[in-house]
């Protein structure tokens, strides 16, 4: 594309169209080196972090780990069973009251709900207001009414559930509306003109298509939850157990519970445990993560 | 959304109207036979229409007679509210947030916004065909046994309804080796008409239609056009068209809106010119319309 | 209706955390005047039932100061980073290279922050003290920076919506006129999504107030009033987690603060958001 | 589980027991009890020990509220834990199951202390003292800042050493490191040249290679800590009995009473586990008195 | 996006073109006496363009000469390539993923995707107004002052620049008094108009609009259409439009492209006629143009 310049006309127009914004150009490269630089330096945190934790952690990272119980005893061969089995019970009562709680409350606000009214006004402020409390104050929440107070179940398992499945409460409120949100009107607007009720529209329609956003905030909010230590601590999640729980009622301890008491301790032998613990504990919220990215991508749909 | 230009070997020849003023060239697709003279049979009757969203008066003061077995073509500029009429006609404007509908809406004589009456058997007997074409994401199949299911329809074999329905579409030779297949594999013609076919399966009198070609293609737009009429035989159709053409082609009657700002500056649709199709294109009676149809604004 | 009632439980769930909070903590406040709690410098509360009332020992400002140190030093390293990157993904990135950062990001939301504190004590606190003097291992420089790193993905992601919500139209008005990238980015974009960007920020603020673990594994427990990043002090939520896991006697004036302290977080983190809030109310619709 | 509690009565030797034992209380005591519940387990398979740290004071108050079947104790139930526990309705045995020893410890830099008399250590940690820097010590040290780590309020080793290091229970400075977690303290002074610390004897011999005891002078001239010095009471004013306390009403459920049956039993073997101070003869001959007690009255019962 | 319905008052009356074949009524606005004749003497000259977006041929075989001080329409249906085409005039293809631009592009005989062009260089004198009105959410005065600041343009004194270009987009007397107001305060029509002081400010020699009037009331279009006419004694323009009626109102001359599927199925926007706009109103040689200007298709 260089054969035009051939007038005296061309070769002036061709030189005034030469670059005058050199330096610009410089300011302009540096400013994009300098953003490159920030993400590079949070990639770089991250993976220091979890080379830390993958090289202390690696080492006690065997059947042990989730065969045996804690040990105040044999540092070398102790696990840490009962807080994974902890940890997975916590979480699953967590889920099983947070998400059915927190998806209705987001249908109705959604699909029922008329947004001019007050009061639903004030439903969504309020929400969006929780979703930024600190944790322990769900824990003093959670003290105050379920652990002792009113429900006074005592410093079990499910105590530790329901501290947690009010922190996420409303985190799975949002992202469920943002998924109902995203189905499109049309969708809605289909199914009604057939003579749907609002409710056979909501539950053969909007709620399918919503699945997976739905899904995908959820376990973000459980990932979240589980990592959870400071509102357990305040529930009560007791430090030195040797047993899984057996119900709702049974005492507990969790991951990051038994990670915070384990890191500081005196022996090498507990710190490397306490890694591999870590390490444990990543792994699973990693996975949790990887499964809604999958998620996301695999049912990903542009309506 | 992608537009596609038409490809001009099947754009069907225009004939000139004679005696249009200004010689636009309107295809009324040999119709004009069939029109029928003086006023409609009326099924559904629309008497000092008014509706506001909120404070904002949309549309007013519209009287309007839709013929049974008829097509009705809905023309205007953008904003003049041929949309928010046709909604008015199955209550779908009941679901708009501050949508709030006056005067007198009557089906067979039966005012349609009568305290007592059953909104869902409304939308069941007067279907609706939107712009985009909108299956749920489901099978064919399931999309057209959606809507006699969750109405509770008592019908005989679901199989046969899904093929009538399909049939009365005219999609059933396309799709009926891929029932099971997820309606979003459909072209947007098919899923347009997989749209109306899911419409018919509820047995409606009325179809009402949003602007149904308007993200299809020409040769789409002709399929769902001569599946119009052909559907005329037995539904009544009320459409809503951006495109003069099409109303003119297919329509019997055409009622033509504009919207016209009041001294607050608010813009409130009315009705200008209600008539035989080939009256209003050939010989409108409003300035506006004529200016409309000539193509000056809109 | 069932719905309903799920929606109303948000509420019930506020109306707990204010019952739980309000009434332990007017019980304090007939102790210890709220001038007395709100601007006293010395807080013995890690003390215990040693304390009583007598003690004049309930000012909060050492809790509530070091929180704010450690909030903004965790902001000097989350809000240029986090910009920094949102900036990078929302402007200059392709789409490939956000499908991939983006996840990475999440990644850092999600450690524990057990971890975090962790890590800031035996990792960074060592590493920093090559660099500055420390008179204990517990400071505020090592937990705060840590923290800002917790926070990165918080400013970033929200800023990035932010910047990607600014229409398309603007950029290309601004290329049209020999606008470069980085003019277009700083001059127009960033100006367009301030209100979302100072909302992901303020949220920033909000989680860095409310972070409980990794302050109280690296800045220690010891409450005292000090501005000097290199020493350590215990926080509101450092307090919180100390005395509950202690278990403080039901009815002894420890006890009592542990509720004080919990309702000001509450009040301090429902104005940060409230004004958030209205921010992002304030200039949504300005394009 | 907690609710397949076996019933005491009957003897109880050779029969598989299930259910839990829950014991709170102090975080000295804990790694001994934990340590007794591990082997225990060994025995008994079917029975959960769970322990809590909440501190000796922390854990009398769930003691007393009927949570806890055990609490660990560093230092005797004082007089108003009593009433509490009486007015609720818990009635308790002591029971001494090791010694401990209260270790002043320092970082393993720090080369100009070797032995601090009670007076010294009462002048860093009076109520109001305003020693900042070694040199206010004593004039022959370096100006070395003092950064302080202590127990925290609610635990006995804290009631103990202001007892005897300032003469009042529970007066102390306040403006030191106060920590329920030992750990803490370890970390801490072992990360400051010229910090000071104290706990446990147990967690002073993990930690040996990271820190340095001092000696104490408690006017009878300096002493290191250690297991013999603990036990025959040279260690003056800091040497301590470490106790647990069951409850009546955790004595009657059969593994309760089972594990403190053990406890006292394989005390030497559980004692050795977990790197405490050992009893002496006469101390266990005190505990098997007091166990006999119990077990007749269980069986009474 | 609202969409303004025109007041019937200000429509201009539209007068018959002599010969047009089919009676279809265009204005060109009294502006015949001032078609240039033959070749237009060329600012910006297309030879054998061709667009591709990644694997997608947008475009293909275009050779068009753009006329000095004049203004040319491009018209054609949606999807034909017409903002494709524009955008190569200045370069805003380069900001499109995946835009590849294949053959000569040349201003005033210069190489304009040459190596070492600086392309800030090349937008500041080929300016562009988009479809929207996309002014910055910034005060008029700013908006104004931003292309000469981020250009670093040599300026005297910026106030002066600023109501020069105010002036020159008709908008000078309507703003003057809230220079320092929000942009979004003013009506779109105004937003427009804004946009193209905006252009002007840089002083290019070539500005770009891309259906500049689509997103206006008829007030507002005939504003930026005389306007238009006014700045064609300064500044050559380019105007990508859909509304024929404008294309006649306003240009010299028009290029009209179509696009047309390939055996592939791929379509490609090609130009079709390029002549003076009262021939190809008048008397198009190509069928295809005289179908889309009679509104058959499109
Ligand atoms: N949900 C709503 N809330 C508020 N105003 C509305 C709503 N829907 C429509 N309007 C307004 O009512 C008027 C009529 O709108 P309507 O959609 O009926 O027009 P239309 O003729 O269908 O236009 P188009 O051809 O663009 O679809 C417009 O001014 C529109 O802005
Ligand atoms: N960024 C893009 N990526 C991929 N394809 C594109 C892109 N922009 C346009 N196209 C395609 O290129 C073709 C020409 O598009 P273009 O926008 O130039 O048409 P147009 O004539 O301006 O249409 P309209 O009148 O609708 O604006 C279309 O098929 C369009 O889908
Ligand atoms: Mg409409
Ligand atoms: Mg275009
Ligand atoms: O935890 P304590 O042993 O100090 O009570």
């Amino acid at each position: 594309m260089t054969t035009t310049t051939t007038t005296p006309q061309a070769a002036a127009a061709a030189e005034s169209l030469r670059g005058k914004h050199g330096r610009d150009g410089i300011t302009s490269a540096v400013f994009a080196a300098v953003l490159w630089l920030c993400l590079a330096l949070i990639c770089v945190f991250l993976f220091f972090i979890l080379a830390v934790i993958v090289q202390k952690g690696v080492a006690r990272l065997d059947l042990n780990l989730i065969t045996n119980q804690p040990s105040k005893i044999r540092a070398e061969t102790a696990g840490v069973q009962s807080a994974l089995f902890g940890t997975l019970w916590v979480g699953a009562i967590t889920g099983l009251i947070a998400m059915p709680l927190g998806i209705a409350a987001a249908v109705y606000l959604e699909e029922y709900a008329n947004p001019l009214k007050w009061w639903n006004r004030a439903i969504e402020l309020n929400i969006q207001n929780l979703a930024a409390v600190p944790a322990v104050i769900y824990g003093i929440l959670t003290l105050g009414f379920v652990v002792r107070g009113p429900v006074s179940i005592g410093a079990v398992v499910l105590a530790g559930g329901i501290a947690l499945a009010l922190l996420i409460l409303p985190v799975v409120i949002i992202t469920t509306r943002e998924a109902l949100r995203s189905v499109p009107q049309e969708i809605r607007d289909g199914s009604l003109a057939l003579g749907a009720t609002q409710w056979q529209t909501t539950w053969r329609q909007v709620l399918p298509a919503a699945v997976p956003g739905i899904a995908t905030g959820s376990i973000l909010a459980m990932s979240r939850a589980i990592g959870e230590a400071a509102p357990l601590i305040l529930v009560g999640a007791t430090t030195f157990v040797t047993f899984n729980p057996d119900g709702l009622l049974s005492r507990y301890t969790t991951l990051p519970v038994q990670i915070y008491n384990l890191v500081p301790q005196d022996r090498d032998a507990f710190r490397d445990l306490a890694y591999s613990a870590i390490l444990l504990l990543i792994v699973v919220l990693l996975a949790m993560n990887a499964v809604a990215i999958w998620l996301r991508n695999r049912y990903q749909r542009s309506w | 959304m992608t537009h596609v230009e038409p490809d001009l070997a099947t754009v069907p020849e225009t004939v000139g109207v004679p005696g249009a003023p200004h010689g636009i060239r309107v295809d009324l697709g040999g119709r004009e036979d069939r029109t029928p003279a003086g006023e409609p049979d009326g099924v559904i009757e629309l008497r000092n229409l008014e509706v506001f969203y909120d404070k904002f008066r949309a549309v007013s003061g519209v009287d309007l007679l839709f013929g049974s077995q008829e097509i009705t073509a809905l023309i205007g500029p953008s904003g003049c509210g041929k949309s928010t009429v046709l909604r008015c006609l199955n209550r779908m404007n009941d679901l708009v947030p501050g949508a709030h509908v006056f005067g007198d809406v009557t089906f067979h004589g039966a005012d349609m916004y009568a305290p007592e009456v059953d909104v869902i058997e409304v939308r069941r007997r007067i279907g609706m065909v939107f712009q985009k074409p909108n299956p749920f994401p489901k099978s064919i199949y399931d999309n057209v046994a959606y809507g006699p299911r969750v109405t509770g329809m008592k019908t005989g074999n679901m199989d046969d309804v899904v093929e009538q329905a399909l049939r009365g579409a005219a999609l059933w030779d396309e799709v009926k080796d891929k029932l099971k297949q997820s309606a979003f594999g459909l072209s947007g013609g098919q899923q347009q008409r997989l749209c109306i076919a899911r419409t018919i399966a509820t047995s409606p009198e009325v179809i009402l239609m949003d602007e149904p070609c308007s993200a299809l293609d020409p040769i789409a737009t002709a399929k769902i056009e001569d599946l119009m009429v052909e559907l005329a035989k037995t539904y009544t159709i009320i459409i809503v068209t951006h495109n003069m053409q099409q109303a003119a082609r297919v329509s019997h009657r055409t009622a033509f809106f504009t919207a016209a700002a009041d001294e607050h500056g608010q813009r409130t649709g009315r009705l200008v010119e209600y008539e035989l199709t080939g009256k209003i294109f050939g010989n409108p009676a409003d300035k506006r319309t004529e200016a409309y149809i000539t193509g000056r604004f809109g | 209706m069932l719905l309903i009632a799920a929606a109303w439980a948000s509420v019930a769930v506020t109306i707990g955390i204010v019952v739980s909070l309000l009434a332990p903590t007017v019980t304090f406040f007939t102790h210890v005047g709220l001038g007395d709690f709100l601007f006293g410098t010395e807080w013995t509360g890690g003390f215990g039932d040693k304390f009583t009332w007598d003690d004049k020992s309930w000012g909060v400002l050492p809790l509530v100061v070091a929180t704010f140190i450690i909030t903004v030093i965790a902001l000097l390293v989350a809000v240029p980073l986090g910009l920094g990157a949102a900036i990078y993904l929302s402007e200059y990135a392709s789409e490939r290279v956000r499908k991939v950062l983006k996840p990475v990001l999440e990644v850092l939301a999600g450690i524990p922050t057990v971890v975090y504190g962790f890590m800031a004590l035996t990792v960074f606190t060592p590493i920093l003290a090559h660099l500055v003097q420390f008179n204990t291992i517990h400071n505020m420089l090592s937990p705060g920076i840590v923290m800002g790193f917790m926070i990165v993905p918080t400013v970033a992601s929200l800023s990035q919506d932010a910047m990607s919500a600014v229409p398309l139209a603007l950029r290309q008005g601004s290329y049209a006129l020999g606008a470069n990238r980085m003019k277009t980015t700083l001059r127009v974009v960033f100006p367009a999504a301030l209100s979302g960007i100072v909302a992901a920020i303020v949220l920033g603020i909000s989680r860095a107030v409310g972070e409980t673990m990794i302050v109280t594994i690296a800045a220690g427990s010891r409450a005292h009033l000090t501005f000097d990043p290199r020493e350590g002090s215990q926080t509101m939520t450092g307090f919180i987690a100390q005395i509950a896991s202690g278990d403080a006697p039901q009815g002894s004036p420890v006890y009592y603060s542990l509720f004080a302290v919990g309702a000001l977080l509450f009040a301090i983190t429902l104005l940060i958001n409230l004004v958030s809030i209205r921010m992002v109310r304030k200039y949504r619709q300005a394009y | 589980g907690n609710n397949n509690d076996t019933p005491a009565g009957g003897d109880s030797s050779g029969e598989a027991l299930s259910g839990q034992v829950v014991v709170d209380g102090s975080s000295t005591v804990e790694p001994l009890t934990a340590a007794a519940g591990e082997l225990f387990k060994e025995e008994q398979k079917g029975v959960d020990v769970a322990v809590g740290t909440s501190g000796t004071g922390g854990g009398f108050k769930k003691f007393c509220a009927g949570e806890t079947d055990i609490s660990n104790a560093s230092r005797p139930i004082k007089d108003e834990e009593k009433k509490l526990c009486t007015e609720k309705g818990v009635k308790f045995t002591e029971l001494q199951v090791a010694n401990d020893a209260l270790t002043v410890v320092v970082n393993k830099e720090n080369d100009w202390v070797d032995c601090l008399t009670v007076a010294q250590l009462k002048k860093i940690w009076e109520p109001n003292s305003t020693v900042k820097t070694w040199d206010q010590v004593d004039p022959k040290f370096p100006k070395e800042a003092l950064p302080l780590y202590g127990a925290g309020s609610d635990s006995g080793t804290f009631d103990y050493f202001t007892d005897e290091i300032n003469g009042k229970e529970g007066e102390s400075r306040t403006d030191y490191n106060p920590t329920e977690d030992d750990n803490v303290t370890v970390q801490g002074v072992s990360g400051a040249k010229g910090a000071l610390g104290y706990f446990g004897f147990s967690y002073f011999e993990e930690n040996a290679e990271k820190l340095k005891a001092v000696k104490i002078d408690g006017g009878k001239g300096c002493v290191e800590p250690s297991v013999a010095a603990a036990q025959d009471g040279s260690y003056t004013p800091l040497a301590r009995p470490l106790f647990i306390y069951p409850s009546d009403k955790g004595l009657a459920k059969k593994q309760v009473l089972s594990f403190v049956e053990f406890y006292l039993e394989k005390n030497q073997e559980i004692v050795e586990a977990a790197k405490f101070v050992p009893l002496t003869d006469e101390q266990k001959t005190k505990a098997k008195a007091e166990l006999d007690k119990l077990k007749a009255q269980a069986a009474g019962s």
